[in-house]
């Protein structure tokens, strides 16, 4: 098999790379720490190229569906990306264009869309806070006593909720809290290991 | 279908509609509802009082346009405290908006101190890589930021040339809504011995709660509510107090909703075991 | 000269028990796994979206960053079990849609799903345009709620690692009716995901997904490293507060000493 | 006093964003969100390429040689439109999750394993102090049964099952505290959407 296709060649990368920022974590030897220092910025490098590759492919997934569906959205999504790179480029962040644009249309859209979440919050806890079993009572009667607690009126409806609730925050929930961080870093570094010598990827859809 | 069924079903949007109107209401009304002063508000200011004119800190802007709503005051009443104290400030984001915040929120109080560009502050900007990106700049300023954000050549600004490397820094503060506190608890504190200082969304609070606890920051500030209460403390209660009762009021409509969900469902289960 | 000695030493505890496990697994040397009802569902899902001829969308999510930050275990932990979800999406012949957050994951997803659909045998039902790419956090949200509210999958799977965008895709998935399954790790979203979706696996039950999935040995086997490591954290925490209770702080010192 | 143009603009995306969660999916709506994709991925590739050339590009052209590498590496990723180099575009990928998964572990064990372990080794009986003991006894119960829950290959009877039960009811509860302390944040995304919309009625109003 050619070289080009042989797997082994990205594993090695990988395992080399991951080696290097490893060891440089673990020594003071200078030379490690510099050569880990500039594997991470070949990493913020390739980074920049990854992101014009997804740039490539942005404008030609909405190209198609303005030929082939007439989307008049797919061409806004189309024109207010390469617009907003253009100015950027041309002029520069800081330009005065640049950030009427971020701050009078950007902003405004990111923090409207960004209110759904707040939105979204009632009709999920509606919808699934409910007693049920004992295991959604403890949800439901947790998450109740914490937004009393954060709430300047809610030492008012229910007093002694301040000191209840910072003992349920910072002390009750901390065993689980270290409990469910441990265990998922553990996962995570074994499932690096794996994912890095190439085991995981390939067999599962065997 | 029965009332308890209908509550049961009830369209979203009338719980999107209260939400609205409710939140709505204090900043038409102000409401000024009283609040206590936790404290790891009050050592967050003391943290920041033992700075001396001319110390140099690093505040990270990692934060989006989003997150303003929540931690606006918060960074408006640290840049008063900072500038009163004579403070140098150098800005860098591991976030594409963060540089905006800092423009449009931090900057304005400093130049209305008299802070010189370049010379008392510098916006660096964002820079991609996020840990590979905050683990490099405390080794080398200026191999990351070859220019700051308004692209002058980082030869042109003393203040950078001074604050080349972690050593020069006294704290860093990061307004974060990812992780970066987690990053510089990592690569600035646990390296280097830097005391960190988050001011995370409330979201993140109890996500850093354990390196607080654990030492590695060095103080906190609990989301709004926690810029709210910092606003009081430097006697200049602002954006942060009047978002304060508005959350109130969401938070009491999420808890009434919660309520209403549960006399739905236990009503509906009594009711069906009747027949 | 070594520093940060404690930490290392638990490093080369995991990372040998993780090489010396998958070897004995791939041997046939490991124990079955308990049932994770996230992972049994997601067969059904596969199948309930292409008897309702709607689609399937999935995506590991926005988070804190891509493939160079500490989120990458978990992008990784997603795209692996985009490879069963493909298979299961070719041989059911219902669409699969991924939108990746972050760029540089589009390779390794059209890698895997060209992989999978040719070892169902449908090679020519997979198109490069299925893996897409919108930009990341709420930009890259917006765009997944059009795609949802356009298409109406009947099965949405967020399997990654998901921050304040978590309740904007999985909020939507519910309004347009998709069967939900959620996993990550990050303690801070999660429970949107638990609020908003029907299945949820908690933190490390996804790092288990590859192994459950394919029954695969080495994978089986290597499990075997995360239990034998929860187990010495165990041991090592109530010896540690049984020591500090009666005073003997030897442990708790040693430890501290290897952290700096 | 008529509000300037740029909070017009403002209102109006506002406005049009809103609709979808207080109306229902509509034109204006799709628009805004096209425009916001757009903008977002525009802002986004701005970054990175102002990025890339201030990490990569300026000091490869200032001399620094070696930059020529992870340049030559980004490239490579768009061999993945071509069916025989497509493989190649593995090669950079695989410099990018090396570097991930080796912060990834590194930080893992350090910050999420090895100090939570390190601060877990409270005393469990402070003497003298009953509600300090309660709460010592409740973090480490928490740390213990939550660990618990994650082992998957081992079930320990009944009495193993009583303790993963309990280990699921102490990361309900923080999940649940979680909950109600995230809130907080998610709600004040629709408080500064509110203030726009009052501040912009009442300027019209006087």
């Amino acid at each position: 098999m050619s070289l080009i296709n042989r797997r082994e060649i990205p594993i090695a990368i990988g395992v080399a790379a991951c080696t290097l920022v490893i060891a440089s974590y673990f020594t003071d030897n200078a030379s490690l720490a510099s050569a880990s220092g500039s594997l991470q910025l070949w990493g913020i490098i390739i980074a920049g190229f990854a992101t014009l590759l997804g740039l490539f492919s942005y404008v030609a997934y909405n190209g198609r569906q303005i030929v082939k569906k007439r989307s008049v959205y797919s061409g806004v999504a189309v024109a207010s990306a390469l617009g907003t790179i253009a100015i950027g480029l041309a002029l520069s962040p800081s330009s005065s264009q640049y950030s009427w644009l971020t701050s009078n249309i950007l902003t405004p859209l990111s923090m409207s869309v960004g209110s759904f979440i707040g939105f979204f919050i009632v009709s999920a806890a509606f919808r699934t806070f409910r007693a049920r079993s004992l295991e959604a009572g403890i949800v439901l009667a947790a998450a109740a006593m914490i937004m009393l607690k954060n709430m300047p009126v809610g030492e008012y409806l229910l007093p002694g909720v301040l000191p209840l609730g910072n003992w349920l925050n910072d002390i009750v929930s901390l065993g689980g809290n270290r409990g469910f961080t441990i265990a998922f870093a553990v996962g995570a570094i074994i499932a690096g290991v794996r994912q890095i010598l190439g085991f995981e990827r390939g067999r599962v859809a065997k | 279908m029965s009332a308890l069924e209908r509550l049961a079903k009830m369209d979203r949007r009338v719980m999107y509609w209260a939400m609205l109107l409710l939140i709505a209401l204090p900043y038409a009304v102000p409401l000024g509802l009283p609040m206590q002063i936790s404290t790891y508000s009050t050592e967050f200011k003391t943290t920041i009082d033992a700075l001396a004119p001319g110390d140099v800190v690093l505040v990270s802007m990692d934060i989006g346009l989003g997150s303003v709503s929540e931690l606006g005051g918060g960074i408006i009443a640290l840049a008063k405290q900072l500038s009163a104290q004579g403070v140098k400030v150098v800005a860098v984001s591991t976030v594409a908006e963060g540089s905006l915040v800092f423009d449009q929120y931090f900057r304005p109080v400093l130049t209305s101190a008299g802070y010189g560009y370049g010379v008392d502050y510098v916006n660096l900007g964002y820079a991609a890589g996020d840990e590979t990106m905050i683990a490099s700049i405390a080794e080398n300023m200026r191999e990351v930021y070859s220019r700051d954000y308004a692209g002058n050549d980082a030869a042109s600004l003393p203040l950078l040339q001074a604050a080349d490397d972690y050593s020069a820094y006294r704290l860093v503060v990061t307004f974060d809504a990812g992780t970066a506190t987690g990053f510089y608890a990592r690569q600035w504190q646990a390296k280097y011995g830097t005391p960190v200082l988050s001011v995370p969304t409330a979201v993140n609070f109890s996500y850093f709660y354990p390196l607080y606890q654990a030492g590695s920051v060095e103080a906190i500030l609990n989301g709004p509510r926690g810029c709210a209460e910092y606003e009081q403390l430097i006697g200049a209660p602002g954006l942060a107090n009047q978002g304060i009762d508005a959350l109130s009021m969401g938070q009491l409509v999420v808890i009434a909703f919660i309520v209403l969900g549960n006399v739905a469902f236990v009503g509906e289960r009594l009711r069906r075991r009747k027949q | 000269m070594i520093q940060r000695i404690g930490v290392l030493a638990l490093l080369i505890f995991i990372l040998a028990a993780t090489l010396v496990s998958l070897y004995a697994g791939s041997k046939g040397r490991y124990r079955e796994l308990r049932r994770i009802p996230g992972l049994e569902v997601i067969k059904e899902a596969v199948g309930r979206s292409a008897e309702m001829g709607r689609g399937v969308i999935f995506s590991t999510g926005s988070g804190s960053g891509g493939l160079n930050s500490d989120s990458a275990p978990y992008h990784l932990a997603g795209l692996n079990t985009l490879g069963y979800v493909a298979n299961l999406a070719a041989t059911a012949q219902t669409p699969l849609t991924f939108v990746s957050a972050y760029p540089e994951l589009m390779p390794l997803a059209q890698d895997t799903m060209r992989d999978a659909y040719t070892v169902a045998g449908e090679p020519e039902a997979y198109s490069d345009a299925a893996v897409q790419y919108y930009g990341k956090g709420w930009g890259y949200a917006s765009a997944c709620m059009g795609r949802m509210e356009e298409e109406r999958p009947a099965a949405a799977l967020w399997l990654g690692i998901f921050w304040s965008e978590a309740l904007l895709l999985s909020e939507t998935g519910n309004a347009v009716g998709a069967f939900q399954i959620a996993g990550q790790p990050d303690s801070v979203n999660l429970p949107f995901q638990i609020a908003s979706c029907d299945y949820v696996l908690i933190g490390e039950e996804m790092f288990v997904t590859g192994a459950y999935l394919s029954g695969d040995k080495a994978l089986l086997g290597s499990v075997f490293a995360a239990e034998a490591t929860k187990v010495l954290v165990i041991t090592l925490v109530v010896g540690g507060a049984i020591l500090s209770t009666i005073s003997v702080a030897w442990l708790s010192q040693l430890l501290i000493a290897g952290g700096v | 006093m008529i509000p300037a143009l740029e909070s017009w603009v403002a209102i109006g995306l506002t406005v049009a964003v809103l609709s979808y969660v207080l109306y229902r999916e509509n034109p204006a709506y799709r628009m805004a969100e096209a425009l916001f994709v757009g903008i977002s991925l525009g802002n986004v590739v701005v970054m990175a390429v102002r990025s890339l050339q201030s990490s990569g590009m300026n000091p490869l052209l200032g001399g620094n040689l070696t930059l020529a590498i992870p340049v030559a590496l980004g490239l490579l990723l768009f061999t993945v439109y071509s069916k025989r180099l497509g493989k190649l575009s593995q090669w950079p990928v695989a410099v990018m999750s090396g570097v991930g998964v080796g912060l990834a572990i590194r930080g893992a064990a350090h910050t999420y394993i090895y100090d939570q372990i390190k601060a877990s080794m409270q005393p469990v009986i402070i003497w003298g102090d009953p509600m300090a003991t309660l709460n010592a006894v409740l973090v480490l119960a928490g740390v213990v049964s939550t660990l618990t829950y994650f082992l998957f290959t081992v079930e320990g009877g009944a009495g193993g099952a009583r303790v993963k039960t309990t280990g699921r009811y102490f990361m309900m509860l923080f999940f649940g505290a979680m909950f109600g302390q995230v809130a907080m944040t998610r709600i004040t995304y629709i408080t500064g959407r509110a203030q726009l919309l009052v501040q912009f009625l009442t300027s019209l109003l006087t």
